[in-house]
């Protein structure tokens, strides 16, 4: 497997699945142009996380970044939930393959947006409709590289085309 | 535990007599085909006797035949030989849009380069229509590349009408296949095209070799400069053990082919005839009648398919999938979205190609997992309410 | 009748771990190396570990290793691939007059198309000033590509010194090592070459399969397009029983050098000390102090290479020559040509390359064979006045 | 072997071989540019070669060439020898690979060189410096088909260029 144990595992009996009726607040991201969509249903009673659910269509890594996410947020309260990162997420699963990383981008992203939802529920704002949130754009640029977001082989900065696909790169540079 | 391979199209056991011949070469391996002496001779006989052999597979003269290391280069030579060695001629160039990536990115890098290109459009099956290549077809246009059969839906091109055009307009054509030889009768008299790309491992021989036809007479540059091998056509000390082992296999292809497809095409038929039984909600891609008879696309709703090819891996059977996460790439299948999926069934898509010592077993066992793992998958799916 | 084998730069016989490790590939032949399930990472697997032998035997980051179908394809990757990826730089090659027709015809291709060269002359034993490199050097230079090592008269060059100068001026420097790694030290950190083009049979592994070496942040684009292996650089379904091959030679090479170049040098000094006691009138080319220590190249006077190399092969005896020919060509070597001889002495140049399983006895008989020989044909030749 | 069995057998036993001292007539072709040179030498008697015999410094077609040559002409009368060709000489090895082909156009063309040596100096002309005859400029087109003369690769007629090894065929075309 291109998975650590720990992926695979979580993969394979992922936790937490399912959905909470009437949440207290829901967070949606991804699309399936990358074959990848997340749903984070959140249970608070007294500013902590009494329960959680996800439902995910997506890849084992995608899978895994749900459970995994889940079982971190599980429980804590919400200002300790809201510094969870999608980096916590991967060296919890220890590790996920470069190719996946935007799979991981996506858990902490969800919660995130759940907790907004929850929050503003709460400030008596209007629930705008549920946008999901594209994470391509932010995968170009992985620690101090750079990867062709169509081919993901490593380009250097500038570049105006991938020289490996030739994809136009002009807007990424 | 036991595992179904189901993914043959990704890579096919060594027969045992490919094996052993390739391995009586690395036991003995001593001459260089370019060598003047007694084991040189030796080891030239070997590489001209794998020539005839996988002439006789494709039913042309062995000197039309070229070695290369695999069904990559094959194209590559092709579609940048022949750009190169016609740009007096013109600078354009047919294709399809269900392409191997092979031809994709080597018109791109042309067209990088200052070469055009048209992409004919196919329909919902996967079929090129030939009078929209005729229609493609420009003053300048030097080259027509459509692949024999699709690796990801299985359809068959009509190449041979496709054929019936570009010699009328004096163009090459030039096809990819890839899948097709070795695996099909394939004749390249009947098929007509003047450059033929192919491979070894379709039919059970090694990876990294392959070889191109090129129809005598055919205007094209060599892309590996360098010595006198292939007759000055593509430089290099052979992988004679490859090629030994390619030619081992399309002996064997050749002479097994009816009983071979005739096994495939009852797999085939039994796959497809039970999938409802199993599952619903989700497609058979490409056109069942005329298309390759090892390969099965099928896209199933609600759920991404690399968890579906994990988790069938995890149940024992080994399929590929067309799903962008599971090739490293952030998007579907071109080939997918060309023929209309949308993006999410595209995701879901599974190739299960059998090969020739599946079984009926298999297939019943293998659509047995797909059943409960789709559940499993679907009900931790967004997409999916029931 | 029993065969003496001392041609080893046309091919060298399999090291018997070599062997057991193709055959191990070849036996259990199921996974592809892109593929996302068990065997497919087994043979992901494979391939890293021979990457990283390859990359252990000239001391990089496996990350820099790009497999390819052998060093002709890896020269042409790194000639073309740079000129490719640097047109905006400018489009001059800087080479030298001896170099393999593999680097020769890579850069006459690209002459074609619009590029320039300059070619540096050596001196009478084969070797390329540091000083006339810089010379040749413009402002639109994009690349040097220098041989390490000469395959027909064994010189090596001061790749290191070159290193230093292209450093300097910003431009890449590529170095054909085909017939240096494996056989003699190369650490690319010490040599300072940006790209190392190198195979697998010169130490013991198969042919049809070799490396480019690209240094970190080189840009070079790829020359063979299409999927995504080698990580986007050199697509194609891989040669995992050549590359296996190749790792286990790696390992091998690197274990054994010390006590393999000692070994060769014995003999090599055996051979041209006691020359002189066998043949007249004959010159031994290149440059013996800074040479391989397995090639020694003796042009002898007045009778032509390939029927003394038939004869000597009629004795039991395999050795090479460079005469026009044996191989095929008009003309004589452009190697010996341009370190000074003329065109009969020219002809008359046989390659003794010695391997690591040959012994004294052997470089004697072969002295003999070679002492009877020469009278033989001296006596026909209307050249040899006695 | 890529020469056949007769051919081996000339070059590893050929006959003929030597000089004839104050020969009737002496012709020398070839260069040791395409590393091959040749000189007959003839005995003549009542217009019949009594004696024939050659220098080669050449490849092994070049030695099996001379001394079948050599077998051919011995005993002719001029006129008959007169008729000797080199596809003569070639089928009496029972052919010679492709790339060999000058090698067996000169066997044929030394003979008639002595021959026309022989008479000319009879009909009391002054014997000329004897120049060799070059063979390469016959050797791009056989039968029906062009080689390139650097690296023998068949190219198409009106070929400006060879594809393989990129040489210029402006002469040639
Ligand atoms: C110096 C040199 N460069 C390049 C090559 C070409 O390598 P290959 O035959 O592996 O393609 C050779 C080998 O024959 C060589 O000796
Ligand atoms: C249709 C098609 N074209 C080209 C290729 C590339 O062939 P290879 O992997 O032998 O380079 C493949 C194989 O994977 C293929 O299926
Ligand atoms: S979901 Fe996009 S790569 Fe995994
Ligand atoms: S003498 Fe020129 S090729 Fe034989």
């Amino acid at each position: 497997m291109i998975y650590s144990k720990t992926v695979m595992d979580h993969f394979r009996n992922p936790r937490n699945v399912g959905v909470i009726e009437n949440a207290a607040g829901v967070g949606e991201v991804g699309n399936p142009i990358c074959g990848d969509m997340m749903t984070i249903y959140l249970d608070i009673q007294d500013d902590r996380i009494a329960d959680i659910k996800f439902q995910t269509f997506g890849c084992g890594s995608a899978i895994a970044v749900s459970s995994m996410l889940t079982e971190l947020a599980k429980g804590k309260t919400l200002e300790e939930a809201k510094k969870i990162t999608n980096k916590d997420v991967a060296e919890a699963l220890e590790g996920l393959p470069k190719n996946k990383l935007h799979c991981s981008n996506l858990g902490a992203d969800a919660l995130q947006m759940a907790i907004k939802d929850y929050e503003d529920r709460k400030a008596g704002k209007v629930r705008p409709e549920l946008k999901r949130k594209e994470s391509h754009d932010e995968l170009h640029r992985v620690g101090d590289k750079c990867y062709c977001p169509y081919c993901d082989s490593e380009v250097s900065d500038g570049e105006k085309m991938c020289s490996a696909c030739l994809s136009d790169l002009t807007e990424e540079h | 535990m036991s595992n179904i391979h189901l993914d043959h199209i990704s890579v096919s056991p060594l027969l045992p007599e490919v094996q052993e011949a390739m391995i009586e070469v690395i036991r003995d391996f001593k001459g260089n085909p370019s060598s003047q002496n007694v084991a040189g001779e030796l080891a030239a006989e070997k590489l001209e006797k794998a020539r005839q052999s996988v002439a006789d597979l494709i039913n042309c003269d062995p000197r039309e035949v070229v070695f290369v290391s695999g069904g990559t280069e094959s194209i590559n030579m092709a579609v940048k030989g022949v750009a190169r060695a016609n740009v007096e001629k013109g600078k354009h160039i047919v294709t399809s849009n269900i392409e191997h990536n092979a031809v994709n990115r080597s018109v791109k890098r042309l067209m990088h380069l200052g070469w055009k290109a048209t992409s004919v459009a196919v329909n919902e099956k996967g079929r090129v229509a030939p009078d929209e290549v005729a229609k493609a077809i420009r003053e300048d246009t030097i080259l027509v590349s459509i692949m024999h059969s699709n690796n990801e839906i299985g359809t068959l091109q009509p190449i041979d009408e496709i054929a019936k055009i570009t010699k009328e307009k004096k163009v090459l054509l030039h096809t990819d296949a890839v899948d097709s030889v070795g695996v099909i009768p394939f004749d390249v008299q009947q098929v007509g095209a003047d450059l033929v790309s192919f491979a070894s491992n379709p039919y059970y021989g090694p990876t990294g070799v392959g070889a191109l036809y090129i129809r005598k007479g055919s205007r094209i540059w060599p892309i590996i400069d360098g010595g006198v091998q292939e007759h000055n056509r593509r430089a290099g000390t052979e992988n004679l053990i490859g090629i030994v082992g390619m030619g081992v296999a399309a002996e064997l292809a050749k002479r097994d082919m009816d009983r071979r497809v005739a096994h495939l095409k009852k797999l085939k038929a039994l796959l497809v005839k039970e999938l409802p039984n199993y599952i619903d909600e989700y497609y058979v891609n490409g056109d069942i009648d005329t298309s390759l008879p090892n390969l099965v696309s099928v896209s199933v709703k609600y759920v991404e398919g690399e968890s579906l090819m994990l988790m069938l891996e995890d149940a024992g059977y080994t399929v590929s999938t067309r799903s962008a996460c599971a090739t490293g790439s952030l998007r579907a299948s071109h080939v997918l979205m060309s023929i209309g999926l949308d993006h999410a069934d595209a995701q879901g898509t599974l190739v299960i190609t059998p090969g020739i010592d599946n079984t009926e077993e298999d297939i019943l066992g293998f659509l047995k997992a797909l059943r409960d793992i789709t559940k499993a998958l679907r009900d931790i799916s967004p997409l999916y309410k029931n």
